[in-house]
């Protein structure tokens, strides 16, 4: 029976471009680069259960390394994957350095990197324009080519986070995260090399990210600092996955759909208040979530969705 | 000279700075929580001085036990209605919480008071003082001895009163202050009522000595979470020790770099900070 | 000789937790570990295990010299250990909790392998029937056998069991010492750190006594119970009267 | 004349439940016992008595008046202080500040809360040596003996102990028994929960034996010392040889 549903979304989505107007399209693509982000996000948050709030620092930093990357010729395919493999390596380094640490100093400790990230980017104007921002060259194609090319891309990259989670959930690697999300001290008696799991969980939770701002950036064409480091970039993947289940495969996906669904309404009314109405679903969503999930934490959503496909698939 | 006068103005804004972040301290060490929107709270004590001033002329300095009272109300009703209801959540619930009401907060002082910088001028402008070749601002050393008196008053209560011990004990042991008669919920108000009554005080000395925006409020949280990560957690000493090495750092870093790199230079020590001596300078387990 | 502590010491701040402790265990040997709580018992575990570094001494395995490895890599090399407070996974299940001392500890390959082995766990400490329900509803009894069905899913050689009866019946803690027994015969190296007098007793061959840090006996648990210091240290003369038969 | 009277009481944790139809009484000045293995429900009965757990089903009585809903805080109040399993002192506090702590609910003022305090110094003298000295540095009997004194500090009517001798040296449960002794003199009701049977036996004058969560047995705690049943459960001893192994 899922195996339907997996093909049917997938016909959608691949004939979505050819059949959706402009803005529809824009729409779709934000939400498939958000579900990469909250996907992304999952592997760090939701396996390994660490509050981390990087994500806007390795979004920008992709974007960065991806403009950069073009403005110099590379194109843009290469620049994107070359924009991921940077964020990868620095979330490597950035893991070893901070992943002993646990709770609300891990947390700030990723709040503190893109803000760090960001000051960088501003002050290095050479290479980055700095405040003034970076403009990307432009591309030939028409609009609509173009609409739909980012669109793929971004499905790509979904599809590939998507599909990555769905190994880890099943490996060792998924296994010895969810014990060290569980009970890290207990774990690392059973044999976990707790450190090289938690910064690999690190390093994927950046390399999507990475490659979604690289993306970002020729879509959007102009990027400067305090778009791309936005700490928004960090806290709606996040909310969008406690929205959609945490610690679930698809969680991510539901949650960037309904909630960027929500913005959208939202945003079509009350323009200069956005941000305050979004703080207000923000505080709703943690309160009065649909899971309580409040009270039981992340675990319990991970055993109940464990049971759930136990019984669905034979 | 230079480097001593420097080192004044280092401490004397280090004095002012540990009273920004005494309020967060004592949230973050006692409700184990983080409390994104101390930032606006300050500023928010700082638009009540500054009206204060304009409309009914008093001197932001006496309007300080005001500007606390006021906030502390406001910080005692914040808790309860809603961060009591995530308490004992996952890091990530109550951190993204207060995320939410920043945001709230944040946009609605934007849509009040508009993103315009305002400044307290006092009529009879204080000047500055001059001990002996330093040349300190009247303004900040009366602000710098207020803070200083603030912070010292939160650490008597903490010590010396009945609330204070009940709020060590909440933090210790929540269930073991339950059984000797303390009744948590509504502690834990009083104990973000006093954060935010700090946040207040604070504001209310920040609004004679710098320009006040919304836009200040998150650089005033990036500065409480730099030094209590550099001061130590649970200790009110720890965050004076924090506050004055911040002054002093980010006053030499201007010096040397240049005022617009200190906070890439406070936020990268923080970042060594973490890596290297997470519990900081003074941390230690309860909260004196 | 399998482990060998010489001049081992911790302290915590001012407390000196363990201090100057030398014993060997030679492989196959069940020995008792006593002293009153505070005793530096459970440090002197979590040194072995490497959850602390010992601030003096050695600690070696085997030969090898193991107290500046990570406590991952210890494991790996067969030392595992029960802990004082349980330490479940609370939500996974409890087929799930023993997996994972197979899965790598015990260097399984595949998860569905490691899930057959732990299952032979379970049925060795009485779990089976328990296998599917999440390890947060399990009896403290039960949860203490959960923790002993971990440890031996890592397939150790040293096994070090922190309290593992505290809390137990007279009827469940004959329980335990039937499986200490098999666990024994299966040539893994006990040490048994013990409140229990009565497990101490009838299981061991061999009885340390700590008191404040230091070890203050090592013998044959007749005369370790005898011993003067140990019955002023910790039994109390009521006990001695009671247990301890009467001195030649 | 009843002091505590618990009738018929339900309660458990979310889903599981761990009471089941309790009745446990205490009179004044009297020592009760309650015993039975770890996990048969022994702790979650004291604190549905003293509302940390919220009974699922009928009544706690205390001199008279319903308590069974009361907040932790109110109960305390009505005069029914519970010292927890595990001592849980205030790390981070000094031993005065957590005897100060055991008053936190009393009106009575500071006099009356000094003489208190100068009464357990001199019943706990190594109290008095350790006084300024972080709770935490102090040994497992010295914790036992604070957090005795703690509850005494809230000026109980009836003191709730759960698990006196845990992880303590034998010769340390003999001193603190002694002490608990001379409390119950002053008239003093104990209602506590113990493990090692034979000391709660030879405590209390009555004592209720729990078994998952249901009380099994109850009577004096001198006919029960002899009962074969608890004899061969609890004291491990088989009731044939009648000899300690």
């Amino acid at each position: 029976m899922t195996r339907l549903i997996v093909v049917a979304t997938a016909l959608v989505l691949v004939a979505l471009p050819f059949m959706a107007d402009n803005y529809v399209l824009r729409l779709a693509t934000t939400m498939l680069m958000y579900s990469a982000l909250a996907l992304g996000w999952n592997f760090i948050g939701g396996f390994a259960g660490y509050p981390s709030f990087a994500t806007a620092a390795f979004f920008g930093l992709g974007a960065y390394a991806g403009g950069v990357l073009q403005t110099r010729g590379v194109p843009m395919p290469a620049a994107w994957l070359l924009a991921g493999a940077i964020v990868a390596l620095f979330a490597a380094a950035l893991g070893r350095a901070i992943l002993h640490l646990r709770g609300h100093y891990f947390a700030i400790a990723t709040l503190v990197a893109a803000e760090v990230l960001r000051e960088v980017t501003n002050s290095a104007t050479d290479l980055t324009g700095g405040g003034m921002g970076l403009n990307l060259p432009v591309l030939s194609a028409d609009v609509t080519t173009q609409a739909r090319l980012f669109y793929f891309a971004m499905l790509v990259v979904a599809a590939a986070a998507l599909a990555t989670t769905a190994l880890v959930a099943e490996s060792r690697l998924g296994f010895g995260l969810r014990c060290i999300q569980q009970n890290e001290d207990a774990a690392i008696m059973l044999g976990i090399n707790t450190r090289r799991y938690k910064v690999v969980a690190f390093t994927l939770s950046a390399v999507f990210p990475g490659v979604c701002g690289g993306i970002y950036a020729s879509w959007v064409n102009y990027i400067d600092p305090t778009d791309v480091y936005d700490v928004l970039l960090s806290v709606k993947p996040i909310v969008m996955v406690l929205l959609g289940g945490a610690g679930t495969v698809l969680g991510g996906v539901y949650g960037a759909f309904l909630f960027l669904l929500m913005e959208e309404l939202v945003w079509r009314n009350l323009l200069q208040f956005h941000a305050g109405l979004l703080g207000i679903i923000v505080v709703c969503l943690v309160l009065f979530l649909p899971h309580g999930l409040r009270g039981i934490g992340l675990p319990s959503l991970l055993s109940r969705w464990r049971q759930r496909t136990r019984e669905a698939t034979p | 000279m230079l480097y001593v006068q420097v080192l004044v103005n280092g401490l004397v804004l280090g004095g002012l700075y540990s009273c920004i972040a005494v309020g967060f301290s004592l949230v973050w060490g006692v409700l184990n929580v983080i409390n994104i929107l101390h930032g606006s709270l300050i500023i928010l004590g700082s638009y009540a001085a500054f009206f204060a001033y304009q409309y009914l002329h008093i001197d932001p300095f006496l309007f300080v036990p005001a500007a606390a009272f006021l906030l502390f109300c406001l910080g005692y009703a914040i808790q309860l209605v809603f961060i009591n209801r995530v308490m004992g959540s996952p890091v990530l619930i109550t951190l993204t919480l207060t995320f939410g009401l920043n945001l709230l907060l944040y946009n609605l002082m934007i849509l009040a008071f508009k993103a315009d910088f305002r400044k307290v001028i006092l009529s009879p402008p204080l000047g500055s003082a001059n001990l002996g070749g330093i040349v300190v601002p009247i303004d900040r050393l009366i602000g710098m001895a207020f803070a200083i008196a603030l912070v010292g008053l939160l650490y008597a209560l903490l010590r010396g009163t009945r609330i204070g011990r009940a709020i060590v004990a909440v933090r210790m042991d929540r269930e073991a202050a339950q059984l000797m008669g303390v009744n948590v919920g509504r502690i834990y108000a009083i104990t973000f009522g006093l954060g935010a009554a700090m946040a207040g005080a604070a504001g209310s000395l920040f609004s004679v000595m710098f320009p006040i925006s919304p836009e200040t409020a998150n650089a005033l949280l990036g500065k409480a979470f730099v030094i209590c990560i550099l001061g130590g957690l649970g200790s009110v000493p720890g965050v004076m020790v924090g506050g004055l090495t911040l002054g002093t750092i980010e006053s030499y870093s201007a010096l040397f770099f240049g005022p617009e790199y200190s906070v890439t230079i406070s936020f990268s020590l923080l970042i060594l900070l973490l890596m290297f001596r997470p519990t900081g300078i003074m941390g230690r387990r309860g909260f004196q | 000789m399998i482990l060998r502590l010489a001049d081992v010491s911790r302290r915590f701040g001012g407390l000196v937790a363990v201090n100057r402790v030398s014993f060997e265990l030679k492989a196959g040997e069940v020995v008792g570990l006593i002293g009153p709580n505070g005793a530096g018992k459970t440090t002197l575990v979590n040194l072995v295990t490497g959850v602390h570094r010992p601030q003096a001494g050695e600690i070696r395995y085997g030969g090898e010299r193991i107290d500046r490895l990570p406590p991952d890599q210890i494991a790996r090399r067969g030392i595992a250990r029960t802990f004082q407070v349980v330490q479940p996974f609370p939500h996974m299940t409890v087929l799930e909790n023993v997996t994972g001392g197979a899965l790598f500890a015990g260097g399984i390959k595949t998860i569905r392998q490691a899930k057959d082995e732990a299952m032979e766990h379970l049925k060795f400490t009485g779990l089976a029937d328990f296998a599917a329900r999440p390890a947060s509803a399990l009896t403290l009894a039960n949860r203490k056998r959960l923790e002993l069905a971990k440890s031996l899913a890592t397939n150790p050689r040293l096994l070090l069991l922190d309290e593992v009866n505290a809390g137990l019946n007279a009827a469940e803690i004959d329980a335990a010492l039937d499986l200490i027994r098999a666990i024994a015969d299966r040539g893994i190296t006990i040490l048994l750190i013990e409140h229990v007098m009565k497990v101490v007793l009838t299981a061991t061959t061999r009885l340390l006594v700590l008191h404040q840090g230091e070890l203050i006996a090592d013998g044959s648990p007749d005369n370790v119970t005898r011993d003067p210091r140990v019955i002023e240290a910790y039994l109390g003369p009521k006990y001695a009267a009671r247990y301890a038969p009467a001195a030649p | 004349m009843t002091l505590l009277s618990v009738e018929n009481v339900a309660a458990g944790y979310d889903d599981v439940q761990v009471l089941w139809g309790v009745d446990l009484d205490v009179a004044h000045g009297e020592i009760v016992a309650l015993i039975g293995s770890n996990g048969a429900g022994k702790s979650t009965l004291l604190r549905t008595i003293s509302g940390l757990v919220r009974p699922t089903g009928g009544g706690i009585a205390f001199a008279d008046a319903d308590i069974t809903t009361l907040t932790p805080d109110r109960i305390v109040a009505a005069g029914v202080v519970h010292v927890p399993e595990g001592r849980r002192l205030f790390a981070g506090m000094n031993v005065r500040d957590n005897l100060l702590m055991g008053a936190y609910h009393r009106r009575d003022g500071a006099a009356a809360i000094r003489r208190d305090l100068d009464f357990v110094f001199n019943m706990f003298p190594r109290l008095h040596e350790r006084r300024l000295q972080d709770a935490s540095t102090l040994s497992g009997g010295e914790q036992q003996m604070c957090a005795i004194a703690r509850g005494l500090m809230a000026a109980p009517r009836l003191l709730m102990i759960d698990e006196l001798s845990l992880g303590l040296a034998p010769r340390v449960v003999e001193e603190l028994t002694a002490a608990l002794l001379k409390i119950n003199a002053t008239g003093l009701s104990i209602l506590m929960v113990e493990q090692d049977v034979l000391t709660a036996l030879e405590l209390s004058h009555r004592a209720f034996v729990m078994v998952s969560g249901r009380i099994k047995l109850s009577g004096s705690s001198k006919s029960l010392a002899d009962n074969p049943f608890i004899r061969e459960a609890y004291l491990g001893v088989p009731s044939a040889a009648g000899v300690m192994p």
